[in-house]
């Protein structure tokens, strides 16, 4: 059926459709009126395209697409997006709206604690090296990050920065115990020792008591007797 | 009676009711809580949160593997500590990977909260774009050879 | 083809159909691309079945294990520091852990000497009753804790038994073990962290 | 022998369907009438090969012959006959069977009702396309999923039987089967869809000669979704009816879609417009259907329901590319002549409120589709997994829900082409009205939440609304009122407010309690006493069950059990469920007692309204077979409030063809 018959077929059931439309009572009188002049002309301008041999009408294309009302209703759109899923979708402490993870201090200290277990010191030391350009006293990042730097081989520069954190801040637990095993390798056991009563003297975490454990019996034991006892492990 | 009922402005009145009726209870719905949960209810509301980690795409509250139930008693204490669903959720995925059933707002986890709003919002527009297309700007009048013609090609049919 | 324009003044009045040709045309390429991806996506997934031996306590302090054993003993993991751990899942219920069993008692027997590395199983939806009557028939003198509701196993993350995890001596859980493992290869391990650079 | 009669029905159906394709192709470019002909013969023959190996399957899980392959994984001497004749839908070889079965059930029905017109290049289109999707399925057959292997077993050898869970409820041998008939009834428009757009007739007149059909596919959609909720709800003993595993959406996506499609066809066909869209919702359809069973079945997706994997999933996708890229290129190729003669004269009409309720539809089938492939999207970019789960699936779902219902009210009552605000104010009044006394009261008996309550207040909207209009029906035409696509869709449109109110009841009011109870101890749990009796331990044949029993409110024993399947790992829960008008009492066992003596640990939920999920379910299927209901050709532009008189002569619009 050619494009015209589909119009002519299209507009003359509109209009009986109308009728019982109209009859049914769902159309105002004002509405028929109008709905079937209109019917009514476009299907004669049909009829008369049919008898003159006409397979279409021409159509003009309405090309008046505004961008701006696009745009407007893309941002629209967008806009309305990311505030509902801000509403509804779980929100991590530290997320970015782009889902970068912008570490707090805490996650970044956390996360380089990982790394350097995982035996990633120079990943630890970048992390601890980020806190730092934010809270440059830091101790925990100051400490570790000797502890690290130690344990990768830059073993007088860790020293140092241990000695300094040890000093400035004499009250931080974890830095005595690292000193502890840094003298104890390096041979100065009276001087590890002496780290680990300052240790004692503080409110030690569990954790950082545990692993002075080996050490501390295998000094005391070296200091009252003159027997080495090997320890295995390590931490 | 009925008389009364299709009188107008017995109508708009109506109306007037009705919206007031209607904005009021869904308010006092909306800002009053209802009810007091068991320890039950939200141990079942926290674990349909959280993903069964031996399961096939069930929920905690869905499972009944051991693991489940094991991560249900977690919940059940905690909820008896009196910790939030939030606190006990993070604690959860601090042992579990993966175990978050609800996508993260952000990020590229935030893309399958932002997207259908995105989608749903641009079908509006475009069948209200269709709507105004579609419309004719003017109506037509038919003239009396235009009625002669049609009527005729309807009583053809 | 002749197009009417009879009235041209009405032309753009008429009952005419919306010009769709190319838009349509757009949309289902669009839609083509759309759909091109997805199957892409879909068409590179593996299957579901492939587990993770990610675990978010890897690099962190084990959790506590404190409770009683099934020989009546009480059990704390903490007395257990500066010796590598093995902290084994396990039920009666499971074929892949009654396999894993001879290897888990090889294991134990291998390091009972020397006292440097220890195991410990923890019941998991099992019952005590159950689980004596296996350890009775099959042997394994490590300890077995008792973990009725379950809390050891989700501090520890455990999914799907067989499931173990190795404890570094300083308390660090450094392996997540998924399925049952072999004596060596928890030795192979233990040994490469042994290696690495303290 | 079983396997041999069976490779040779498939090989005949595989044969007959592919011989079809190829005669009905040369016919339709040639034009030669006389081998349209033969697409009768074929038809009947693809189904004469799908009846063969399906009596061949049954034959040998009847006479338990586990030489062959499906029977030696799937059957067993201990299962129930029931189930051992669903025995051949357990499993993915059986169920492939199935859907060829009614694949070509569905062909022969076709091509009978068309018998008269088989050379047109319409009907010879659409049967072609019917014989491409069955030799596809009779090619997996042969190919990826062949049941009829040959094994050779020991003497005395016993199958696994079917897994566990499909062996514990009635309803798993019923289910599977509603569901294909659905899945794979859309195949029949979608025929014809294709062969529209191919042979270029993109007229109404395929639309009204599949209407029916359409139909009946969707109501058995209906079912088998409504039996899978009933199911799970049954079964698995979570207490929950809809988890939104990837097998469920798999099975409501083409719902949705074809949900969409029964009501954009009606602006189709009164007013002329949306061809493309009706053309791409079918296609969209049957194309949804083949990417769930690739997603279910291909286990790349993590489902309960998926009870086997297999290599099958490559053949599925590229089916579903095939198809997908057939359809858009046929849709882009006729672009330009799908141009629609109608156009909207008001935005306030019926047809308007279809578009909106076909945004709704599109937007809540892509939310449910997007969240199902969602984690291997996030997996392939990120890398990393992501869970998408119920709560992202309900948050998203709900307003859409919430706005279908307020759609279900106002489009009912609204007329075609132009509506006024007098006359919707005269219409909708009585349903507003029953809406604000609902909200009223469903607030004074403490229902909270403004989802809570806008469904129930929107419930009595749509619902007051369909009545109407089943009143004014009935009032007119007497029992006729109750037939025919405009008064059956009503009472589908009662049977989802039914639904609806259920859902939104019993996830408010639900109460749940998870208590210690000693023998012959009685808790009274949201106004039901509870007895527990006693346990005991039942030996059964492929498993160990523990059951309990229960007394609630002094009436008969319930026994939810904790069993350990043979070889099938960790306790499975079986519910016990017993069923009210108000509410059900939900009872499952969390933890045994230790020992005769010891205290139970029970989990007792009040499920109120779960009953009345199924029975909307119902209605929803008597108002789908009231408007399918065959009788006196209705015309389909009956006007909307008031149906006329059918003593009256009716004109007959210009549709080519005739049911």
């Amino acid at each position: 059926m050619s494009d015209l018959e589909d119009q002519r077929a299209f507009l003359l059931r509109s209009l009986e459709d109308l009728e019982r439309e109209h009859d049914a009572g769902d159309i105002d009188e004002q509405d028929y009126g109008a709905l079937k002049d209109d019917y009514t002309a476009r299907a004669a301008t049909v009829l008369r395209a049919i008898e003159q041999g006409a397979v279409r009408v021409a159509v003009p294309v309405r090309r008046r697409r505004s961008w701006v009302a696009l745009g407007g209703v893309v941002l629209f759109a967008l806009l309305a997006a990311v505030l509902v899923a801000q509403g509804s979708g779980r929100r991590d402490a530290g997320d970015t709206l782009t889902g970068g993870i912008r570490q707090s201090s805490t996650e970044k200290l956390n996360e380089a604690g990982r790394r350097g277990s995982e035996g990633d010191y120079a990943g630890g030391i970048a992390l601890y090296d980020d806190v730092l350009v934010a809270d440059p006293d830091n101790r925990e990042a100051l400490t570790y990050r000797g502890w690290y730097l130690f344990l990768s081989g830059k073993r007088a520069e860790g020293l140092t920065q241990l000695l300094e954190v040890a000093t400035a801040q004499a009250d931080y637990p974890d830095v005595h115990a690292f000193l502890a095993v840094v003298f104890d390798r390096n041979g100065l056991s009276a001087q590890a020792l002496q780290e680990l009563r300052l240790l004692d003297g503080l409110d030690a975490p569990a954790y950082i008591r545990d692993i002075v454990v080996p050490l501390r019996d295998r000094l005391e034991a070296a200091a009252s007797s003159t027997t080495t006892v090997a320890v295995t492990g390590g931490g | 009676m009925t008389a009364l009922v299709r009188h107008p402005r017995f109508r708009r009145w109506g109306w007037i009711v009705i919206g007031a009726l209607v904005l009021v209870s869904l308010g006092r719905a909306t800002l009053e809580t209802g009810p007091p949960r068991t320890t039950a209810e939200q141990v079942r509301v926290i674990g349909a949160t959280l993903k069964c980690p031996t399961c096939r795409s069930q929920s905690v509250s869905g499972s009944d593997s051991a693991a489940a139930k094991a991560i249900r008693n977690e919940i059940t204490q905690r909820v008896e500590a009196g910790e939030s669903a939030d606190e006990i959720r993070t604690a959860i995925s601090a042992t579990y990977d993966d175990v978050q059933l609800i996508p993260k707002a952000s990020g590229f986890e935030g893309l399958v909260w932002i997207v259908p709003v995105f989608v749903l919002i641009l079908g509006f527009a475009g069948v209200a774009a269709g709507v105004a297309r579609w419309r004719r700007a003017t109506t037509r009048h038919a003239t009396e050879a235009d009625r002669i013609l049609v009527n005729k090609a309807l009583d053809e049919r | 083809m002749s197009e009417v324009g009879a009235e041209p003044d009405r032309s753009d009045e008429l009952p005419g159909p919306v010009q769709q040709g190319r838009p349509m045309v757009i949309v289902a390429v669009a839609l083509a691309v759309v759909v091109a991806l997805l199957i892409a996506v879909l068409a590179t997934r593996s299957p579901s079945g492939e587990r993770s031996r990610q675990s978010p306590l890897l690099g962190r302090p084990a959790p506590a294990i404190v409770g009683t054993t099934l020989a009546g003993d009480s059990f704390d993991l903490a007395e257990y520091r500066g010796r590598w751990v093995v902290v084994n899942f396990f039920a009666t219920w499971c074929i892949p852990c009654v396999q894993e069993h001879p290897e888990l008692a090889k294991f134990q027997a291998r390091h009972a000497g020397t006292g440097d590395a220890a195991l410990v199983s923890v019941l998991f939806d099992n019952t005590a009753d159950e689980a004596q009557g296996f350890f009775t028939e099959n042997g394994g003198d490590w300890p077995v804790v008792v973990d009725e509701a379950g809390a050891v196993g989700v501090d520890y993350g455990v999914a799907r038994v067989p499931e173990s995890f190795l404890v570094a001596p300083n308390g660090i859980v450094v392996q997540r073990l998924v399925g049952g493992v072999t004596a060596a290869e928890v030795d192979d391990l233990i040994a490469q962290y042994e290696g690495a650079p303290e | 022998m079983n396997a041999a009669l069976g490779t040779a029905g498939v090989v005949l159906g595989f044969a007959a369907s592919f011989l079809g394709v190829v005669t009905l192709a040369v016919g339709l470019r040639q034009k030669r009438p006389r081998l349209l002909e033969t697409g009768w013969s074929y038809s009947l023959l693809a189904l004469l090969g799908a009846l063969i190996a399906v009596v061949a399957m049954q034959r040998a899980l009847i006479t338990r012959d586990f030489s062959m392959g499906f029977v030696h994984d799937n059957g067993s001497s201990r299962t129930p006959p029931l189930f051992n004749v669903a025995t051949m839908w357990s499993a993915l070889e059986g169920s492939i069977l199935l859907w060829v079965l009614i694949l070509t059930g569905y062909t022969v029905h076709v091509a009978r009702k068309f018998r008269a017109r088989l050379t047109d290049p319409l009907v010879g289109m659409a049967l072609l396309v019917m014989l491409v999707v069955g030799a596809f399925f009779f090619l997996l057959i042969l190919g990826p999923a062949n049941p009829f292997t040959t094994v050779s077993v020991p003497p005395g050898f016993d199958g696994p039987g079917p897994n566990p869970l499909l062996q514990e409820h009635i309803l798993m041998a019923i289910h599977p089967p509603m569901l294909y008939l659905g899945y794979v009834g859309f195949t029949v428009p979608f025929a014809f869809a294709i062969a529209a757009l191919a042979t270029g007739r993109l007229g109404e007149g395929w639309l009204v000669e599949t209407r029916r059909a359409t139909l009946t596919a969707w109501g058995f959609l209906t079912i088998g979704i409504i039996l899978g909720a009933w199911w799970s709800y049954e079964v698995l003993g979570w207490g929950g009816y809809w988890g939104w595993d990837p097998v469920e959406n798999a099975s409501l996506l083409p719902w949705l879609t074809g949900t969409a499609y029964l009501h954009s066809v009606l602006v189709q066909e009164r007013r002329g417009m949306l061809r493309v869209w009706n053309l791409s919702l079918l296609c969209a359809t049957f194309s949804l259907t083949i990417l769930g069973t690739f997603l279910t079945r291909s286990g790349v997706l993590e489902s309960v329901h998926a009870f086997s994997d297999s290599d099958i999933g490559v053949w599925l996708l590229s089916f579903f590319a095939f198809t997908v890229a057939v359809t858009l290129g046929l849709i882009g190729w006729r672009g330009d002549q799908l141009r629609s003669p109608g156009q909207i004269d008001s935005p306030l009409s019926r047809e308007s409120a279809f578009l909106v309720n076909n945004v709704l539809f599109a937007a809540f089938a892509f939310v449910v589709l997007l969240g199902t492939v969602f984690p291997l999207i996030a997996e392939a970019v990120n890398g990393r997994g992501v869970a998408v789960g119920p709560p992202y699936f309900n948050r998203m779902t709900v307003p859409i829900g919430i706005a279908l219902l307020f759609m279900m009210a106002v489009a009912p009552v609204l007329p075609w082409r132009k509506a006024s605000t007098e006359l919707l104010s005269k219409r909708l009044f009585w349903p507003a009205g029953a809406a604000a006394i609902t909200a009223v009261v469903t607030v004074a008996l403490g229902a909270r939440g403004l989802g809570t309550v806008a469904t129930f207040a929107l419930g009595a909207f749509a619902g007051a609304a369909a009545l109407r209009q089943v009143v004014l029906a009935t009032r007119r035409q007497g029992w006729r009122g109750f037939v025919g696509r405009a008064n059956g869709g009503m009472i589908v449109h009662l049977g989802v407010v039914i639904i609806a109110v259920a859902i939104a009841t019993n996830g408010h009011f639900l109460r749940e309690i998870e208590t210690s109870f000693e023998p012959g101890q009685t808790l009274t749990v949201g106004g039901h006493e509870i007895t527990y009796l006693r346990t005991v331990v039942v030996e059964e044949r492929n498993r160990t069950a523990t059951k309990v029993s229960v007394q609630i409110d002094g009436d008969r024993i319930y026994e939810p059990a904790l069993s350990r399947y043979d070889g099938f790992g960790s306790l499975i829960g079986t519910p016990s469920v017993k069923t009210g008008l108000r509410e059900d009492v939900y009872v499952t066992v969390t933890r045994l007692p230790e020992g005769v003596d010891g205290p139970v640990v029970l989990r007792v939920i009040i499920q109120p309204m779960a009953l009345w999920l199924w029975v909307g379910g119902g209605v929803m299927v008597l108002g789908t077979i009231l408007a399918a209901w065959p009788g006196r050709r209705r015309v389909p532009t009956d006007p909307v409030s008031a149906l006329i008189s059918l003593d009256d002569p009716v004109p007959v619009p210009p549709l080519r063809g005739s049911e």
